[in-house]
């Protein structure tokens, strides 16, 4: 797996939001979103994104599909640069990247049917006529473990896993061969939650998928997600398999939100690892260690330097001085 | 904050300086001369000549406007055609009026239409809510100049409770407000069932939301559920929509000042524009352009201050 | 066998799309006052169709010697104006001019302001020009632009209405720009554009539709403004030119016979009420209607 | 006999406050031309010579008499002891320095033409003032009782603006202008003949008729004047109000633009003048308006009865019948109206009859200023067009409106016609005064047979005012002095 | 422990349109002074309805059409606004699921968290501030003074959901209704607001209404849970044996559905098909047409409560057949 060329890769990815202000809106300060991501994503994985809300998953997961425009690194897919594209080049990658979104509702145009809603993203990128267009639909529909007669229905006619579905349809209907999938479980509540992670599965298998699986769920990054990377302040905390970080995690932050997760088990408490505070606000960075605010253990030098991003075991990487 | 207002002020002056200019143009291009105006029907061809010399006018165009500029740097907004006063004194004798009429008027539009839209959001659907709706709808379309005619006759001629007309008595005396009365509901009405309308529908939007039932699970009693909690909220849309008005009210003053005889600047602007007073029309315009900015700059500021989530800093 | 699942694909979809129609209308008809205001633009609609039919006088036609006859008045039902002429024939030929002139202005002003809002609500680089012409035409008194108008166009009862257009447009652009800040950053929105849709196709078909309720007010409450604004327009000679019957002319010149036949403003005035009413309470039926989102079970 | 009205009205407070519809211009007589602000310069200078409101016959005023030693030379004695409110004694330095400044090029006064033909004015004692003209000069008597000819303080210009601050000799001293909304003015305690009666005169600006209206009803104004038509039903329905309605020297006509087709024809502009029924018009305007198809008024000199027996009275089917004739059926011709005074409702009773007639006209209105523009450049076929006479001589009508030599300036129908011309020019360049009786109406008869124009009505002067004002007279030209007036 | 909320067979219906829709039905449980219930189901069970009926806050449109609701002694179905008024944020008190929307954007937290000691206890502006700053104390919030002053979007989630708490406990409530209080939070914040409930529970000996459907929140805090299904309660008991040892296959299938951090191959257990509208006619038991178990019964019948042991009860047909004689009907 190793071997092969990434199907995505990022260098040094930064994605940072002025804040605007004073007279003349001069850009004054800005929000590091996402700090020096270097990552690579092999064809078939899922790779799952995990991270307290706010430290950046969402916006490196758009940044990769060229939603927003970044502000230094690149972006490699199948080993060529696009980060520098035009809309239009962009236009064929497109294609071949897709996202689902967190809110099911809140994707879907309330106004457009189901059927209009695929049928839409064929028309973008497809010279088809009609009538293969419907036929299309209506595989994408049955695909998705949807039914003929959702085609008519608008997004509020449907139940949250129904509209999910619909978002995944969109998503698979080009044919990609990767999908960030931002959040794409959380909404959900866990008896719909698991139907959508067998589809999610199934699908995989079937057009062989790569999946980005952001989440902080942590159970269902457990269940669907052959690596993990986690995140903390914009920054890459720790990377390793889901077996590596799940029974084997080194750096503090990844202990701490282990710990944390509730376990459906009545009467066993784990003793939890307490953070201090709140996250630190990205725009107001912390000098060196960015974690080293909230860090159980944290030292004097991890104030002053940043901590070097370090392979502890083949495929397992952190960045902790105190590892 | 100092900065919004200093970018706004920046701002300004540019709109004021593409103003100028399109009303220039305008005046320019638009029929009509001031000279026939001022000579009158039996005029020669000479006469006017001497007056188009007199005024300026022979000169071309562009020079004109770069001298109109010129001056304003200077202070000199120029000379009334009309009068030969200068538009400074014949603008500022008449702004208070208006101003007195505008504000006066948004006073009262703010008043009904927002104790009358709200009153319709509690009691959706009920007749005061029907009722209330109409009359905002038939607000919007009476002219002007009827409604005015209409009070004129029942309040001033028959019941003798308000003068008929004139508004040069201080504010704060009794017959200066009565003397704004009249006038004030005249050119509020509309601006009122805009305002209710637009209150009523933020208002039942803001009354379904997560904090008002926050509110009540507090045990908050209805009163202040509405004055306190869900008011200032509601208001935010409906600032917008009154910071607008009142720029179109300050336009729109000239019918009422016409029909109650109020010496302002609508009237000052429309006899300008009727005889090519070019001055006196550039002076207005700018007045109610910068008014207008003015306002909606203090629109903004009290979004601010009513909405902690706006900062413009 | 593919060309047989795409016919059997396609029957009932056209089924269904043509129950959806009808359940847009079945919505609406449940509002009661909007219902109301449907019959009363139907009849208005009638009126100005059929109303060589529906009047024994020409609308022109002038009888010095019976003016001002009130209402109720045995051969002229509303009365006759100070030229002697028909008032309900003047009414009825009016219906014409002023709900053309009305909707075709609204309408006018809607795409001005639509296109300004929608541009500068999306394209942030737009924003501001985009907002200081509006502003500029917020400032710009409304009886000077419309001499500039009859200066480069003429008169005539297109430029009137083209005249009065401008006056909505920064209204209507503020609304929908407003509407369109806050649309934008849907998911939705950002979901057409991870999936390539252009630009002009996320506007048009992505958030224009999701901004119509706002401005389906505005455009209503704006019919009044409007068919009352051409009889300002015709003190500067634009507009309609008398004799036509328009009614905001006939209020205008009813004007100075308020105390003595005070039917000649009034019974216009009511005309434009109502037609104003009428598009507010279906404008109202149809934004709720409209909204797939509201549960109006038929 | 203001002595004895005063005694009468002791309890009742000397005011009067006058409802104009607009601002006046300025206040200076030499740099105005309207009427709303000589209505109020009226009040405070005086003109050499005065016309009598009842019998428009002029006399001296200012002038205690005049004489013309030759035809070209007005030999003028004034009245001696007189003084400017500022002082200044009245003088012949006085009235050449106004009538001077009238005529000085750099002032562009607007009324300059009062005094074109005189060629000079001389000093030749304190108190005589001797005119020169080129050519005899006819209405020389009427151009100095012209209100803009009303002489002013030249202390008070040299040294002011008499726009702002008049200083005249009249028996009401200026007190305050507020632009926009009232002028006041007060008694004249140093008058040259007995004080007024009035010791305050406000002129009140209120530009809606119907708000005049109410405020005449509640006490608000005393006076207003000009009435309209369409309004006067509501005003003499009013307690407490007196209406004055008597013939004016206004002419309103139908005005054809010469140069243009079919206007051209003698026969279509018959045709249209047997078409117009002006008494239907006429009856519309509840009183305001008189019904005679002479060009020159009855109340104008120059007027002689049966005049008017040469026009083309209403004949519809004679009128149908040239039409028809001239194969101008069907003919499309557009009628330009000004939307002012009463020129609307002319314009859509004068359709409905042209119409009625076989032709097929269009409206068009404008507004003042652009109509002035379109008419004067003679972008038009037939309009309406009104001449307020406000010296009331026939030649200040006929040579202005329909003289060659004003073609491009006040001629708007661009009437040409050298034997007309001749006859005018021979009305002016007389100053025997039944000489230019003949010529005038010679002239007259002529135009009214060409029909360049069709009179629509002589206007009518009206004022409504409260009942307890008293010795208020409207002269025919629609003037009025306060002078006489007072309260009781 | 004595019993401080009893809700008996309640019932609420929805107006819309013409129609009435049934979103509670027949609905009983208890909750003694310092036990939490958790309320799980799925989104759209009615979680939120019922908590909403007994604090008398249900959407106009809805309204309680059947059953009772105590307080202490006092019955709350039908009690006049103004006495609701007094009760709300005194004697019951409520959490909200979404802090961010739940707060005023414009009054300062300060105002909103004085206003139920002003309105209950009668404070004045100064001791309630005081009063203020203590409850921002122990709901963990640092610098509470400066918080006091700052407004809703000044702060971040978490604290935001600490503010809300401590709205909640301002007057020492005796029941707290939490709904979905955590939902909208990440895990790390969720752990420390469950510990803070847990605590000011154990300290105030409050009742505790839980609603929720993370099956893993509901181990950690709840000692009665309640599982609701479309309305009904599908099952109802101890959190041990509900976890343990559940009865109802809808119970079954939601723990089954819940992805095990510890167990990366646990096999995802999938209720297929999806809840039921409010509107949809489902004769016999509203579970069946997903219900792996599904009998003939079942589709004829509604089933009755079936008692388990004490307190505890599902309902299910499949209790009659396990249990048979022994189970007991409960109405
Ligand atoms: N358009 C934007 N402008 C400015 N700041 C932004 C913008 N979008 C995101 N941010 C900021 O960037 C940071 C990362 O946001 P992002 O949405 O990527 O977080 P996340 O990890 O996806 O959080 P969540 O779990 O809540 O979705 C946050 O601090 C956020 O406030
Ligand atoms: N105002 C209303 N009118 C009509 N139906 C409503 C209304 N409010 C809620 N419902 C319906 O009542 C049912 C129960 O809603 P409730 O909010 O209690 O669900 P919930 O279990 O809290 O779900 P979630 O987990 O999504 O919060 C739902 O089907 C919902 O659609
Ligand atoms: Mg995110
Ligand atoms: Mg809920």
């Amino acid at each position: 797996m190793k071997a092969q060329q990434p199907l995505l890769e990022t260098r040094g990815l930064k994605k940072y939001y002025p804040i605007k202000g004073g007279f003349l809106k001069r850009t004054k300060n800005h929000v590091k979103a996402v700090q020096n991501i270097s990552l690579k994503v092999y064809k078939g994985e899922t790779l799952g994104i995990v991270g307290e809300s706010g430290c950046g998953k969402s916006t490196f997961g758009r940044t990769i599909l060229g939603l927003e425009d970044l502000t230094d690194g690149s972006i490699l897919f199948r080993g060529e640069h696009i980060e520098h594209l035009s809309d239009r080049k962009l236009k064929k990658y497109k294609r071949d990247m897709q996202m689902i979104f967190q809110n099911p509702f809140a994707s879907l145009n309330p106004r457009q049917r189901i059927g209009s809603a695929l049928d839409e993203i064929l028309v973008i990128h497809m010279k088809q006529s009609k009538a293969e267009r419907d036929q299309s639909v209506k595989n994408l529909l049955l695909e998705v473990g949807l039914k003929e007669e959702h085609y008519h229905r608008y997004p509020h006619e449907l139940s949250g896993g129904q509209r999910q579905r619909v978002g995944i349809a969109r998503a698979i209907a080009l044919n990609p061969s990767l999908i960030v999938c931002d959040e794409a479980v959380s909404a959900l509540d866990v008896s719909v939650q698991a139907q959508v992670i067998k589809l999610l599965k199934e699908l995989q298998v079937a057009h062989d998928l790569t999946y980005i699986f952001i989440s902080h769920d942590l159970g269902v990054v457990r269940h669907l997600c052959d690596r993990v990377l986690v995140m903390y302040l914009g920054s890459m905390v720790e990377l390793g398999t889901s077996d590596q970080i799940y029974n084997n995690a080194l750096h503090p932050y990844t202990g701490s939100l282990l710990s944390a997760i509730p376990r459906p088990v009545p009467g066993r408490k784990k003793e939890r690892i307490k953070l201090q505070g709140d996250l630190p606000s990205a725009s107001n960075y912390p000098s060196g260690c960015p974690f080293h605010t909230r860090c159980p253990i944290a030292q004097e030098h991890c104030k002053m330097r940043v901590p070097e991003w370090r392979e502890v075991e083949p495929g397992h990487f952190v960045a902790c001085h105190e590892v | 904050m100092i900065s919004l207002v200093a970018r706004r002020i920046l701002q300004l002056i540019l709109l004021l300086l593409g103003i100028s200019f399109i009303v220039f143009m305008s005046m320019y291009i638009a029929p009509g001369d001031p000279a026939t105006v001022i000579a009158g029907p039996t005029a020669s061809a000479s006469d006017l000549e001497a007056i188009r010399t007199n005024l300026g006018l022979d000169k071309p165009v562009l020079e004109q406007y770069f001298n109109y500029l010129g001056g304003i740097l200077h202070g000199d907004f120029g000379y009334s055609y009309q009068t030969g006063q200068t538009v400074t004194d014949a603008i500022l004798t008449r702004f208070p009026n208006t101003l007195k009429l505008a504000i006066a008027s948004m006073i009262v539009a703010t008043i009904i239409g927002i104790v009358a839209g709200i009153i319709s959001a509690i009691k959706q659907n009920s007749w005061i809510d029907v009722t209330s709706t109409t009359i905002a709808l038939f607000g919007v379309s009476i002219p002007n100049f009827w409604l005015g005619a209409m009070l004129i006759l029942i309040f001033s001629v028959n019941l003798q409770w308000f003068p008929v007309g004139g508004l040069n008595e201080s504010i704060f005396s009794i017959s200066g407000i009565k003397q704004l009365i009249l006038p004030a509901i005249t050119l509020g009405t509309a601006s009122a069932a805009l305002i209710a309308r637009m209150s009523r529908s933020s208002m039942l939007e803001i009354i379904q939301s997560d904090y008002i039932r926050t509110a009540k699970a507090k045990g908050v009693k209805q009163k202040s559920l509405i004055w306190v909690h869900a008011l200032r909220n509601a208001m935010i849309p409906v600032i917008t929509v009154i910071g607008i008005n009142f720029g179109s009210l300050l336009g729109g003053t000239i019918i009422t000042e016409q029909v109650f005889a109020i010496n302002g600047i609508g009237r000052l602007m429309i006899d300008a524009i009727a005889s090519r007073d070019f001055p006196i029309v550039q002076g207005t315009v700018l007045l109610v352009a910068a008014i207008f900015v003015t306002v909606n700059l203090i629109v903004d500021i009290i979004y601010a201050l009513i909405d902690p989530r706006i900062s413009y800093d | 066998m593919q060309d047989n699942a795409a016919l059997n694909w396609k029957k009932p979809k056209a089924k269904k799309k043509e129950k959806m129609l009808i359940q847009t209308i079945k919505r609406l008809l449940k509002n009661k006052l909007a219902v109301l205001g449907l019959v009363i633009i139907v009849l208005q609609v009638i009126l100005a169709v059929f109303a060589p039919v529906l009047v024994n006088y020409s609308p022109y036609e002038q009888n010095l010697s019976e003016t001002q006859l009130g209402i109720g008045s045995p051969e002229h039902l509303l009365g006759t104006d100070n030229y002697g002429r028909d008032i309900w024939s003047r009414l009825v030929y009016g219906t014409r001019i002023s709900l053309i002139v009305g909707i075709s202005s609204v309408g006018l002003g809607l795409i001005g302001g639509l296109t300004l809002g929608l541009l500068s609500g999306y394209y942030r680089k737009l924003d501001g020009v985009i907002m200081r012409i509006v502003d500029l035409l917020f400032a710009f008194p409304g009886i000077l632009l419309a001499m500039l108008i009859i200066a480069i166009l003429g008169t005539s009862i297109v430029n009137v209405a083209i005249a009065i257009s401008i006056w909505s447009i920064p209204g209507c652009a503020r609304i929908v720009r407003g509407s369109v800040l806050s649309i934008k950053k849907q998911e939705y929105i950002l979901a057409m554009k991870s999936i390539g849709a252009s630009n002009s196709r996320i506007i048009l078909k992505h958030i224009l539709p999701n901004c119509l309720a706002p401005i389906i007010v505005f455009a209503t409450m704006r019919m009044a403004t409007t068919i009352l604004s051409t009889s300002a327009l015709s003190f500067l000679g634009l507009g309609a030119q008398p004799p036509t019957p328009e009614w905001g002319a006939m209020i205008a010149d009813g004007q100075d016979f308020m105390w003595t036949a005070p039917h000649m403003s009034i019974v216009p005035g009511i005309a434009i009420m109502l037609v104003v009413f009428a598009f507010n309470v279906v404008g109202d039926g149809l934004r709720d209607a409209l909204d797939p989102n509201m549960n109006l079970d038929v | 006999g203001n002595k004895s009205s005063k005694e009468i009205s002791k309890e009742k407070k000397q005011e009067i406050t006058y409802a104009s519809t607009s601002d006046a211009a300025g206040l200076s007589p030499i740099d105005t031309n309207d009427s709303i602000s000589s209505n109020v310069t009226m009040q405070v200078y005086e003109t050499l010579f005065i016309q009598d409101p009842e019998t428009m016959e002029i006399k001296p005023l200012l002038a205690e008499s005049y004489d013309n030693p030759d035809e070209n030379t007005w030999t003028i004695k004034l009245r001696e002891g007189i003084k400017f409110h500022d002082g200044t004694p009245f003088n012949a330095e006085a009235v050449k320095y106004t009538f001077d400044q009238l005529k000085d090029p750099d002032r562009a006064a607007p009324r300059a033409s009062l005094l074109e033909p005189v060629d000079s004015i001389e000093v030749k004692d304190e108190y005589i003032v001797e005119l020169k003209t080129k050519k005899p000069y006819g209405p020389m008597l009427a151009a100095l009782s012209h209100t803009n000819a009303a002489i002013v303080s030249p202390t008070a210009d040299k040294e002011d603006d008499i726009n702002k601050d008049p200083v005249g000799t009249g028996p009401f001293v200026f007190e305050e202008w507020e632009e926009g909304d009232h002028i006041t003015l007060r008694r004249n305690e140093d008058y040259w003949r007995d004080s007024a009666d009035l010791e305050t005169v406000t002129f009140k600006i209120v530009p809606e008729m119907s708000t005049a209206i109410s405020m005449l009803e509640t006490g608000e104004v005393q006076f207003i004047d000009n009435l309209p038509s369409d309004l006067l039903p509501r005003i003499e329905s009013l307690n407490d109000v007196k209406v004055q309605k008597s013939e004016g020297t206004r002419v309103s006509f139908l005005g054809f633009n010469m140069e243009e087709e079919p206007f051209t024809d003698l026969k279509f502009r018959q045709a249209v003048a047997y078409g117009i029924d002006q008494e239907a018009y006429v009856n519309q305007l509840n009183g305001l308006g008189i019904m005679n198809e002479s060009l020159i008024g009855p109340k104008v000199f120059g007027y002689k009865e049966g005049a008017e027996d040469v026009a083309y009275p209403f004949d519809k089917e004679k009128a149908k019948q040239i039409i028809e004739e001239n194969g101008y059926k069907g003919k499309k011709i557009t009628l330009l109206a000004a939307n002012r005074d009463n020129y609307k409702k002319m314009a859509e009773i004068v359709q409905s009859q042209l119409t009625d007639i076989g032709l097929d006209v269009k409206i068009e209105t404008m507004e003042w200023a652009t109509f002035l523009d379109t008419a004067r450049k003679g972008n038009f076929e037939m309009t309406f067009l009104g001449w307020a006479n406000s010296t009331a001589d026939g030649s200040e009508l006929l040579y202005p409106n329909l003289h060659s030599d004003t073609i491009d300036a006040s001629n708007y129908t661009r009437y040409s016609n050298p034997e007309f011309d001749k006859l005018v020019e021979e009305s002016r360049n007389n100053v025997d005064q039944d000489e230019r009786l003949e010529k005038l109406n010679e002239a007259n008869i002529m135009a009214i047979k060409d029909a360049p124009w069709i009179v629509m009505e002589h206007g009518t002067v009206s004022a409504a005012y409260s009942k307890s004002v008293d010795g208020l007279l409207i002269s025919p030209n629609g003037q009025w002095s306060l002078y006489n007036v007072s309260r009781k | 422990m004595e019993g401080l909320l009893q809700v008996k067979n309640l019932e609420v219906q929805f107006k819309t349109g013409k129609k009435r829709l049934k979103a509670v039905r027949d609905i009983s449980f208890s909750v003694k002074r310092g036990e939490t219930l958790c309320i799980v189901g799925e989104s759209g069970s009615g979680k939120s309805i019922t908590s909403l009926s007994i604090l008398g806050l249900l959407p106009t449109n809805g309204e309680i059409t059947k059953g009772s609701i105590r307080l202490s002694k006092q019955e709350l179905v039908g009690l006049p606004e103004k006495e609701f008024q007094k009760i709300r944020g005194n004697e019951i008190s409520m959490i909200f699921q979404e802090p961010m929307t739940a707060l005023n954007p414009t009054f300062t937290i300060g105002f909103q968290l004085r206003e139920p000691l002003m309105i209950h206890r009668k404070l004045s502006e100064e001791t309630a501030n005081k009063e203020c700053i203590s409850l921002l104390k122990r709901v963990g919030i640092p610098d509470p003074a400066k918080k006091l002053k700052q407004f809703p979007h000044e702060l971040s989630g978490g604290m935001l959901q600490r503010v809300m708490i401590a709205i909640a406990l301002a007057c020492e409530p005796n029941l707290l209704l939490a709904d979905e209080p955590t939902t909208a939070l990440d895990v790390t914040i969720q752990a420390q607001i469950l510990d803070l409930i847990d605590d000011l529970k154990k300290q105030m000996g409050m009742g505790v209404v839980f609603v929720t459907h993370d099956m893993g929140v509901v181990a950690e805090i709840a000692d009665q849970v309640m599982v609701i299904y479309a309305g009904e309660i599908a099952e109802i008991g101890d959190v041990d044996s509900i976890f343990n040892n559940p009865q109802h296959p809808y119970t079954k299938g939601l723990l089954g559905a819940v992805p095990n951090v510890d167990e990366k191959e646990h096999e995802l257990n999938i209720i297929p098909g999806s809840m039921p509208n409010l509107d949809d006619q489902i004769s016999g038991c509203r579970f069946h047409p997903r219900c792996p178990y599904a009998m003939d019964v079942c589709r004829k019948k509604s089933p009755p409560a079936f008692r388990v042991s004490d307190g505890r009860q599902s309902k299910c047909w499949l209790q009659e057949v396990n249990v048979n004689e022994s189970a007991t009907t409960i109405t």
